[in-house]
């Protein structure tokens, strides 16, 4: 953590400056402190403060609330749900966001089921943490973020974070929440710092304008929110002024604050590092299109590239992810169109 | 009467009371009386009592879509379990679970789940929230020989071992998956053998004996209480039904069932009791008419009972 | 199966009627006679022809060719990745499309997969069959399409057939395709009967047009199909004249037959029995705006509702599950709006 | 010379081909000359070369992301390993696969899979088209300690053992996981235990050893090839580096790699070789001096290759 002084830009008193990690860890360390309920649990967790460094000092610091999980993503993601519903309000690591898809079942026909099937008699406050994303040159079954997989689901919430302050007040909202919710993190911003005010919870469904603007709106998530403000930054010195909104959860989407914005602007662009087809930006521009929200231009995406994996080579896995360069042309030729 | 028969003759009528039940939820299925369909344990009835008897009243357990027997000796009314299977709001899950969701957490009935497998996480989870609370409770669950055969079983076994969970694995066997025998589907035909690579005690049972379930459960009731950790326990059993509504059974080597019949859980324990003379043959049938009427009861303010709006089912769907 | 004079309308001269369900076993009886390399697994397919009788005599015929699994979706569908590779040709029968999730890994991480990080040294020519939807009072855990789940996976493509002659079609196509193919069937259409040309292929993400209209076109997919048939009935006696499209693929998406189709009556309907977010539906409205495709009025989605899980009560269920009535009344209203 | 010796001098150079390709892959990680991580095998080179010897040349297998030994070991050339690598054309997958999946389906390497436990039910499936095709042909699969508690272990076990599929399940142990020891996460130490519910020979195999190794394997494989059906080895060995290129190991109690290192694969056949004159001490730095040469000749051939376009990358998703 820094001082507030090495902050670029305005900060709220109470923020203090830390990495994206860092303020992982710190709302997993700041709900372990307030309730005796919630737990961590997920392989290696406990180990050298996790495969990613996430966890730093909890287990010494919180003991057996701090469980290591043999390998076995069904399997721990249920037992998840059993504490929950017994009481406790445990957080699931997942180390790659990839290994989803191995608890399907739990994720798809459990914990968002659970309370509806019992008839509201047991809660499922199980908060699931994905740690997600490429440019970590881990090849094809390493680079998911998976945010779209379950925001279908209704039962199940989730959100993906942004920044360090995104990253903090989602996985409080997540731990303080009764019901199931999924939090993409990425492992490309770890190492990004920001000002996170510790306490602070987000509000579920409330997208984040994280840079205001006139002329278009760009709509994004996870390392895309970074590319984003870096596209707008290009588009700034061209005379462009857009509007970023980190959309921060994808179930339940915050359509107010993004027609909103287009309503001012005209003009969308989502931003996405996953395939356009089933995906929360497919679902944000179908719900614009059907509530008529008027645009100048159609919407652009940028979004992986249509049938194309995540390849390992750097030079393609680089070209496969959407980039500030992509995103701005997107901008511009929606200005220009 | 010593307590002891006293519990003996309530396990009786629990078992009997599952039996009437079923044989009526089977006649409301197959006229259509309810729609959509359901998995019965009629033969299975000293599994569920036996087990469920051995549990202590903090203790919980998670069962599946063929759990009516277990929702009821846990002490669910024949009306809330009735009424849950006609999709009413005074069902147990006011409607909204149906047949293979009879959940009544007050009576530690915390879910029967219509996946394969997928009770056992639950289960295991909900016994590490009671150690880590150091609470002396216990959580069961049953799941049936051919739900063995899921990664979650393992998983599940597994963490239970690493842990030393309390929790009792009841892995019901019945003989058959859905139209599967376990050797079509099953290398071993002593499941108690899984519990072997997990370092837990695997325990045959007679399942079709409710008091050799009981001694058994209560076992491995107290070992997992005691901080021994997990066990696993299998029971011989046999369901007379086909899996569920729409299978006739046809699968099944000519005699089986009445060789199973023969040691109906009822009659094993009911010839007991009438040869101590706790529970002559007559009583025994008086005792069926009681229970028959109770069920009826059931069927009748069940029926009765409204269905919940759409707007108030939607409150289920999130805390709010 | 019935002679060609029981059809109402027109029929190829070859065809003949049959049941969807028989239109299933026909396409797996003509594949695995076709073909050696063929095979079908799953729980209890070669017993008493399977669970919902689509195998009706394949066991007694093909011997060991069709093979009973233990009850082990990621299991059985590993192992059919493993067989493919060896050349074989599986199908794979899921029960319920609500255990595809229990297969979550190998339907997102190695079927479609496998082939791109060999480096196409490997073919996974893999036919999986989703017994899917809703409307059988199963509860909310048996009772899924799962249409979209796996849709934007590049690698895999994903089918439902909405007609007999597209069950046929559309088995035969994926039996025959050298990469996954998920076919989704409706277990409420097994006994609906139509005309099948025995021997005939699907092309791989071609819709169908089902009734020709000019009016309003309604997109659908499975039972939807058949309701949104039934309400173009209701709109002709009403003097509207609705296009009808099955979708018959969802990956690859036929976006030029919709398009063309909205060209002509510049009206739109999705009709899916799933939720509007991060479904076919919602893509199919994406990328028709951002091809700037103009509608007349904004289009409009009969999905199942959002935040709402399939109940129990069949009162409950039919009114969650999208009618004929709502498709009529969504089109009536993109009419008159 | 002896077919045996001229085997067991082919084995060494093996193993020290892979023991030299690994430091090298090591070295190019940790500088940069490669992005991104790798999993390295030091100290398992004689379960991959072991095992992989007694496969049948239309045998095939399949691994895991730690899989560079097994690679090697079935005649993949370094450069076309190295190659792959360092993502490019001239890879076994193009470059497209990269570190975790050495691929090679001509040698028989039908996958090296990033998912713990995925492995697994592919070598099943495999090996069953095999059997319903009549072919002579065994499949085997390479998994670690820490994947045997994932379900897809436990469902490929029991499908292999069910249809008696002509399969080996060979479990390296190598004491960890990823940070995590084996008891940390299995309730017992010898995972040849696992094998009991399945009715499976379990054998328990010196993976220092690759004639220990061999013989094992080569019985298991003529089990299943015979049509006595599946087997599992538990190969224990040990892993002298991290988990992947990040990790330090520090987890490792003092002394630990030091002991398996007394017992280094290269040390213990190489000891023998010398011993029985068939390869002396300077022979052995010769050849090592050879292989190291044919590694570093590897490396500069691999990185002067070219990338795939991402066109070409793109039509490798589908047949087309
Ligand atoms: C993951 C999953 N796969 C398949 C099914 C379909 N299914 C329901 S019950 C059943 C058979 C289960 O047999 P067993 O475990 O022996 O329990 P029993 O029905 O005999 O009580 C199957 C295959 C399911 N519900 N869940
Ligand atoms: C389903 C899944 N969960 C988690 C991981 C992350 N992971 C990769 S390797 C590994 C440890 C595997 O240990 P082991 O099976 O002993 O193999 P080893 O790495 O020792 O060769 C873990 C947890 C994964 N790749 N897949
Ligand atoms: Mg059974
Ligand atoms: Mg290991």
């Amino acid at each position: 953590m820094s001082t507030l002084a090495e902050l670029p830009g305005r900060m709220a008193a109470d923020a203090v400056v830390m990495t994206y990690r860092e303020a992982v860890t710190a709302a997993m360390d700041d709900a372990l402190a307030a309730d005796p309920a919630v737990l961590l649990l997920g392989e290696d967790v406990a180990n050298e403060g996790g495969v990613f460094k996430t966890n730093a000092g909890l287990a010494e610091k919180y003991g057996e609330r701090v469980i290591n999980t043999p390998i076995c993503e069904n399997g721990f993601t249920g037992v998840a749900l059993g504490m929950a519903v017994m009481g406790m309000r445990p957080i699931v690591e997942f180390m790659f966001a990839d290994f989803l898809p191995s608890a399907g079942d739990a994720l798809v026909n459990q914990l968002p089921k659970y309370r509806f099937m019992s008839g509201g008699q047991l809660a499922v406050p199980v908060t699931i943490r994905a740690i997600s994303g490429g440019g970590g040159r881990f090849g094809t079954q390493h680079s998911a973020t998976g945010e779209s997989w379950f925001m279908a689901q209704p039962g199940m919430r989730v959100a993906a974070a942004g920044t360090p302050a995104a990253a903090y007040e989602l996985l409080r909202a997540a731990i303080l929440a009764d019901d199931p919710v999924i939090v993409h993190e990425h492992k490309l911003l770890y190492v990004r710092k920001g000002p996170v005010r510790r306490g602070a919870v987000a509000a579920i469904g409330k997208a984040s304008i994280e840079r205001a603007g006139t002329d278009v709106t760009i709509v994004a998530t996870l390392l895309m929110v970074e590319r984003a403000l870096q596209a707008a930054e290009t588009l700034a010195a061209e005379g462009i002024d857009a509007e970023v909104i980190d959309l921060r959860w994808v179930h339940p989407l915050d359509l107010e604050t993004v027609a909103a914005s287009v309503g001012r602007t005209g003009r969308l662009i989502v931003a996405e590092e996953q395939w356009h087809d089933a995906g929360w930006g497919a679902t944000l521009i179908s719900r614009l299109a059907m509530a008529g929200v008027a645009m100048a231009v159609p919407p652009r995406n940028v979004s992986l590239p249509d049938e194309t994996l995540i390849a390992y080579p750097p030079l393609l896995e680089d070209a496969i992810l959407p980039s500030a360069e992509r995103i701005a042309a997107a901008a511009r030729a929606s200005i220009r169109a | 009467m010593s307590e002891t028969d006293e519990r003996r003759l309530a396990w009786y009528r629990r078992m009997l009371l599952i039996r009437v039940f079923e044989d009526k939820v089977q006649q409301l299925f197959m006229s259509g009386r309810i729609e959509g369909t359901t998995h019965l344990c009629q033969g299975q009835e000293a599994v569920s009592v036996g087990a469920i008897a051995a549990m202590g009243p903090q203790d919980v357990q998670t069962n599946t879509y063929r759990g009516h027997g277990e929702a009821l000796a846990l002490g669910m009314t024949p009306e809330v379990a009735m009424a849950e299977l006609m999709g009413r709001s005074t069902g147990g899950s006011k409607g909204l679970g149906g047949s293979m969701h009879l959940i009544d957490t007050a009576r530690g009935n915390i879910g029967a789940n219509a996946i394969v497998g997928a009770g056992l996480p639950i289960a295991v989870g909900a016994a590490m929230a009671f150690k880590l609370r150091r609470e002396p409770r216990v959580a069961l669950t049953f799941v049936g020989d051919g739900a063995t055969n899921i990664g979650t079983f393992h998983e599940s076994l597994n963490m239970a071992a690493v842990w030393q969970a309390p929790v009792v694995f009841i892995v019901v066997n019945n003989l058959y998956g859905e139209y599967s025998p376990v050797r079509m589907t099953t290398p071993i035909d002593d499941l108690a053998r899984r519990a072997e690579p997990y370092a837990m005690p695997g325990v045959i049972v007679d399942g079709q004996d409710v008091e050799a379930v009981h001694a058994a459960t209560w076992e491995a009731v107290a070992r997992a209480r005691s901080g021994a950790g997990p066990s696993l326990l299998e029971m011989k059993t046999y369901r007379y039904r086909g899996h569920s509504r729409s299978d006739p059974a046809k699968y099944r080597p000519d005699g089986e069932l009445e060789a199973w019949k023969a040691r109906d859980p009822l009659v094993v324990l009911g010839t007991r009791l009438a040869d101590e003379g706790l529970l002559p043959l007559e009583a025994q049938a008086a005792l069926e008419a009681d229970v028959t009427a109770e069920v009826e009861a059931a069927v009748a303010r069940a029926e009765s009972a409204p269905y919940l709006s759409m707007e108030e089912a939607r409150r289920h769907v999130y805390a709010g």
